[in-house]
C-alpha cells in the first residue's frame, strides 16, 4: 500500500516538474532562464520515461553481467531467462541515450543564437529586445 | 565471509544517515543568499551523493552502477572552476 | 574472523562519515558567512566523503560477494576518494578566490592581509 | 630535458594504465596491452611535462609520501576535525577568524600543491589566494591564534612544509 | 496574478498525471513489453539467429537494431555543430588581458584531465560489455578539455597542436566512416548477389553477410561484436571532437570583453 | 527503502525547479538547475539506468551549466519582475 502511494507520488512529482518548466518557458522573459527551464523539461521527460520502464522487483540494469573483452563466455538460455525476470525495460533507455546528446546539440545552437542576440541588442531579456528593435 | 544479508541489515541505517544529510544540504542550497554559499553547499551535497550512489550500487549488488561515480566526483571541480571564472569575469569588468 | 573485523571497521567508518556529514550540515547553518562555511564544507567533503568511501572498501573486502565485483568496488571507491581528496580542496580554494575578488561577500575578520596587499597593489 | 621527458612518459603511462585497469575491472593480457597503449597515447598528449626532475625519484621519497599520507589522514585530520566540530557543537563558542599571510619557501609545483591541499583539507584553514611571485599563501583561519606571518606559519603549515621538502624537493 | 503563477503549472502537471493515470502507464503492476523481452532474449544469446553478440542490450540496440536511425542522429549532432561554427564569429584574436587561474588549480587540472580521458576511453571501448558507448564516452571526455580551457586560457588547445581545422576533419571522418561501415553490406550484396541489409551486423536467416564477432590475436580472442565496437570508437571520436570544437568557440566568445550589466 | 529515497530525490528536484522559476538572480537559477540535474542523476541510478547516468552526468550536469553561465556573462544577471 505505502509502496504504491510512493510510486504514484514519484510520477506525480516528475509530472509537476514538467508543468512548472513548461509554464516557466512560456512566461519568463530572461533567455537564460528559458534555456535553463528547457533543460529541466528535457531532463524530466527522460526521467519520466526511465521511471515508466522500471519495475518494482527489478534489481538489474539491462546489461548481462559477467562479460569480458577477452575470451568471453556467453550465458546460456536459462540464465538469460532468469535474467529477464529481474531487469528493467531497455527500450526507454535506448531512446534517451541519443536524445541526451542531441538535446545538447540543440542546446548549443540555442546558446550561440542567444550570444548573437546579446551582442546585437545588448540584452538577454525578451521584453527589452522588443523595445530595442522597435517591433510591435 | 560476512553474508550479503548482514549488509542489508545495516545498509538502511547508513543510507538514511546520508539521505538526511542530503535533505539538510539541499535546504541549505535552497535558502542561501549568495551564489558563493550556494555553490559551496552544492559541493558538499554532491560529495554526499557520491557516497550515496556507491551505497545504492552496493544495495543492488551491481558493479555497473558504479560507472557514473567518477564523472560525478570530477563534475564538482568543474562547477567550482566555472563559477569562479564567472565571478572573476564580472570582477574584472 | 578477519572478514568480520574488516566489515565492521568499514561499517563504522561509513557510519562516522554519515554522522560527520550531518554535523557539517549543522555547521552550514551555524556559520553565517561564506568564509566560515568553507570549513564546514571541508568537514562535509573529507569527513563525509572520503572516509565513507574508504569504509566501503573495507566493507567490500569482508563481504561474501563475487571476486570480480570486489575488485571493481575497491578500485572505483579508491579512485573516487583520490579525486575527492585532490579536487575538492582546489575547488573550494578557487571558489573562495572568486568570491573574494568579485566582492560578492566581504569577510568579517580580525585582520585581512589579502585585502591590505591588494589595496597596496603589492599583489595583482 | 630528454631524460625528464621519457621518465615522465613512462611513469604516467603506468599510472594511467593502472587507473584504466581498475576502472575496467578485468585484468587479462589483452586488457593490459590496451591499457598500456591508452596510457602511452594519453600521456604523450596530456602529461609530457608533469615530472620536472626525474633524478629526484627515489624509493625513500615514495615511502615518506605514503607515511605522510597515512599520518595525515588519520592523526592530523582527526585533530582538525575535532577542533572545528567543537566550534559547531558548542552553542556559544567564540572564534576569531582572520585572513593571514603565510610565506613558503618551496619551489616545486607539487610541493605547493601538497602544502595548499593539506592546508585546505584540514578543517579550520582554507587557502584563499596564492601569490606565486612573492611566495605567499593567503589563508582564512577560523580560529587565529596569531596574525604574524612567521608565527602563523609555525602553527598552520610548518609540518606540511617539512614533509613537502622531504617528498618533492 | 501571483496566485496564477502557482495554479497554472499545477494544473498542467495534474492534467498530465490524470492523462497518464487513465492510460494505465503509471500502474504498479507492470511487465516488460514483448519487444523488450525479445531484445533481452535474443541479443545476448550467442546461439540465437538474431543475436548481436553483445552483452550490453542498450548499446546493441542502438548500433545494430536501430543503426540507421542512430546514424542520422549523429548527423543531426554534426549539423548542429556546423551551424554553431557558422553562426559563431570568426576566430579573431581576443583583445584584452586574459589570465590563467592559480597554480593550484592548474596543476590539479593537469593531473585530473588525463584521468578523465582514460576513464572516458574505457567507457567507450567497453561499450558492448559494460554500460557505456561512444556517446557516453564522448560526453565524459569533454569535461577534460573544458577544464583545461578554463584553468589555462582557450589558447591551450591550439598550443597542443589541435587546430580547429584538424578537429573538424576528425569529426567529419568519424561520421563518414560510420556511414561506410553501414554501407559495406549493401556494396557486398551488389557485387556478390547475396542478400544483405543496410547496417547489418550479424548474419540473419535470409542473409549470410557477417561482420566477425571475434578478433583473433596471438594472445587471446577479443570480442568485438561485429560492428558495435568499431562504431562505438568512431562515434566516440566524432562526439569528442565535435563538442571540443563547439566549446572552443564558446570559450573564446566567453573570454571576450563586453556585454552585461 | 529505495522508493523512499527516490521520492525524496524527486521532491527535492521539484523544489529546485520551482525555485528556478521564482528566482530573480539568474546566476543562482542556473546553478539551481544544476542541482536539479544532480537529483535526477540519483533517480537514474536508483531506476537502474547506468547507461543514461554517464551520458547525463557528462552532459546534463556538466556542460549545460557551463554553457548557461557562458551566455549569462554577456547579459543581465538580474531579471526584473
Amino acid at each position: 500500500m505505502i509502496e504504491e502511494l510512493l510510486w504514484y507520488y514519484i510520477g506525480f512529482t516528475i509530472l509537476l516538474t514538467i508543468g512548472f518548466s513548461i509554464y516557466g518557458i512560456a512566461v519568463r522573459p530572461h533567455l537564460v532562464k528559458k534555456m535553463a527551464l528547457f533543460t529541466i523539461l528535457g531532463d524530466a521527460v527522460y526521467v519520466l520515461l526511465v521511471y515508466l520502464g522500471y519495475t518494482l522487483n527489478s534489481t538489474n540494469p539491462p546489461v548481462i553481467p559477467g562479460g569480458s573483452l577477452e575470451n568471453p563466455v556467453f550465458s546460456s538460455k536459462t540464465d538469460i531467462q532468469r535474467f529477464i525476470g529481474s531487469t528493467v525495460d531497455p527500450i526507454p533507455q535506448v531512446f534517451i541515450v541519443t536524445a541526451i546528446v542531441i538535446g545538447l546539440a540543440v542546446f548549443l545552437l540555442l546558446a550561440i543564437v542567444s550570444l548573437r542576440i546579446a551582442r546585437e541588442y545588448g540584452t538577454l531579456i525578451t521584453t527589452k529586445i522588443r523595445e530595442v528593435s522597435g517591433d510591435e | 565471509m560476512v553474508s550479503y544479508e548482514t549488509l542489508l541489515g545495516v545498509l538502511p541505517v547508513l543510507m538514511s544517515l546520508f539521505t538526511i544529510a542530503m535533505i539538510i544540504y539541499s535546504i541549505r542550497v535552497f535558502t542561501s543568499k549568495t551564489l558563493g554559499s550556494m555553490v559551496l553547499a552544492i559541493d558538499a551535497l554532491v560529495v554526499d551523493l557520491v557516497v550515496l550512489m556507491v551505497l545504492v550500487a552496493l544495495y543492488y549488488k551491481s558493479a555497473f552502477l558504479l560507472i557514473g561515480v567518477i564523472p560525478l566526483a570530477s563534475w564538482v571541480f568543474l562547477l567550482d572552476v566555472v563559477v569562479a571564472r564567472y565571478l572573476e569575469k564580472r570582477w574584472s569588468k | 574472523m578477519i572478514d568480520l573485523i574488516l566489515f565492521y571497521i568499514g561499517v563504522a567508518l561509513v557510519f562516522i562519515g554519515g554522522v560527520m556529514d550531518i554535523l557539517a550540515t549543522i555547521g552550514f547553518f551555524k556559520f553565517k558567512e561564506f568564509y566560515t562555511r568553507l570549513h564546514a564544507a571541508t568537514i562535509g567533503s573529507i569527513g563525509g566523503g572520503l572516509y565513507p568511501l574508504i569504509g566501503v572498501v573495507f566493507i567490500v573486502l569482508g563481504l561474501d560477494i563475487d571476486y570480480n565485483l570486489k575488485l571493481v568496488f575497491t578500485g572505483t571507491s579508491i579512485i573516487a576518494a583520490g579525486i575527492i581528496a585532490l579536487a575538492t580542496p582546489a575547488g573550494s580554494h578557487i571558489l573562495a578566490r572568486g568570491v573574494y575578488r568579485s566582492r560578492e561577500e566581504s569577510p568579517s575578520v580580525i585582520i585581512d592581509r589579502l585585502g591590505e596587499d591588494l589595496e597596496r597593489g603589492e599583489m595583482e | 630535458m630528454n631524460r625528464g621527458y621519457s621518465v615522465s612518459i613512462v611513469v604516467f603511462t603506468i599510472i594511467l594504465a593502472v587507473v584504466y585497469l581498475v576502472y575496467t575491472g578485468s585484468y587479462g593480457l589483452v586488457e593490459i596491452t590496451i591499457a598500456l597503449l591508452v596510457g602511452v597515447g594519453v600521456s604523450l598528449v596530456l602529461a609530457p611535462d608533469l615530472i620536472l626532475n626525474p633524478s629526484k625519484m627515489s624509493p625513500r621519497r615514495f615511502i615518506t609520501a605514503i607515511y605522510y599520507l597515512v599520518k595525515y589522514f588519520t592523526i592530523i585530520e582527526a585533530k582538525a576535525h575535532w577542533s572545528v566540530l567543537k566550534l559547531i557543537l558548542m552553542p556559544s563558542a567564540k572564534y576569531n577568524p582572520a585572513i593571514v599571510r603565510i610565506p613558503y619557501s618551496v619551489t616545486s609545483d607539487y610541493s605547493i600543491l601538497l602544502i595548499s591541499n593539506s592546508i585546505t583539507n584540514t578543517p579550520g584553514t582554507v587557502v584563499i589566494d596564492v601569490d606565486e611571485k612573492r611566495k605567499y599563501l593567503y589563508v582564512h583561519w577560523i580560529d587565529a591564534t596569531s596574525v604574524e606571518d612567521q608565527e602563523a606559519r609555525k602553527s598552520v603549515s610548518e609540518e606540511f612544509e617539512n614533509y613537502a621538502y622531504k617528498i618533492f624537493e | 496574478m501571483k496566485k496564477l503563477e502557482v495554479v497554472i503549472p499545477i494544473v498542467i502537471g495534474l492534467g498530465l498525471f490524470i492523462l497518464l493515470y487513465n492510460s494505465g502507464l503509471l500502474s504498479v503492476e507492470r511487465s516488460l513489453t514483448t519487444l523488450a523481452e525479445k531484445y533481452l532474449e535474443y541479443i545476448p544469446d550467442a546461439s540465437s539467429i538474431y543475436t548481436s553478440m553483445a552483452f550490453e542490450v542498450v548499446t546493441a540496440v542502438i548500433w545494430d537494431q536501430r543503426g540507421f536511425d542512430t546514424y542520422f542522429e549523429t548527423s543531426v549532432l554534426f549539423f548542429a555543430i556546423i551551424a554553431t561554427l557558422a553562426i559563431a564569429s570568426k576566430l579573431e584574436d581576443i583583445i584584452g588581458e586574459r589570465r590563467s587561474l592559480t597554480i593550484i588549480v592548474r596543476l590539479v587540472t593537469r593531473i585530473l584531465a588525463p584521468i578523465i580521458v582514460v576513464v572516458s576511453i574505457s567507457i567507450a571501448l567497453h561499450g558492448h560489455i559494460t554500460p557505456g558507448g561512444g556517446f557516453q564516452g564522448g560526453a565524459v571526455f569533454v569535461i577534460a578539455p573544458l577544464l583545461l580551457m578554463l584553468a589555462y586560457t582557450s589558447d591551450w588547445i591550439r598550443s597542443r597542436g589541435f587546430t580547429d581545422r584538424k578537429l573538424l576533419l576528425l569529426r567529419g571522418l568519424g561520421v563518414t566512416l560510420i556511414a561506410l561501415a553501414g554501407l559495406i553490406p549493401v556494396v557486398y550484396s551488389y557485387t556478390t548477389n547475396i542478400n544483405a541489409y543496410l547496417f547489418q551486423n550479424q548474419a540473419k536467416p535470409d542473409s549470410f553477410f557477417n561482420y566477425p564477432a571475434y578478433l583473433q590475436t596471438p594472445i587471446s580472442t577479443i570480442l568485438v561484436s561485429g560492428t558495435i565496437m568499431l562504431l562505438n570508437i568512431l562515434e566516440f571520436i566524432a562526439v569528442l571532437t565535435g563538442f571540443t570544437l563547439a566549446f572552443y568557440y564558446l570559450t573564446r566568445e566567453f573570454e571576450k570583453r563586453g556585454g552585461g550589466e | 527503502m529505495i522508493l523512499l529515497l527516490s521520492s525524496i530525490a524527486a521532491t527535492l528536484a521539484l523544489i529546485s525547479t520551482i525555485l528556478v522559476l521564482y528566482e530573480k538572480d539568474v546566476a543562482k537559477a542556473v546553478v539551481l538547475a544544476g542541482v536539479e540535474s544532480v537529483f535526477y542523476a540519483l533517480l537514474l541510478q536508483v531506476f537502474l539506468a547506468p547507461d543514461l547516468l554517464i551520458a547525463y552526468v557528462g552532459i546534463g550536469l556538466g556542460l549545460n551549466t557551463v554553457v548557461l553561465l557562458y551566455v549569462l556573462t554577456k547579459g543581465e544577471r538580474y531579471e526584473e519582475a
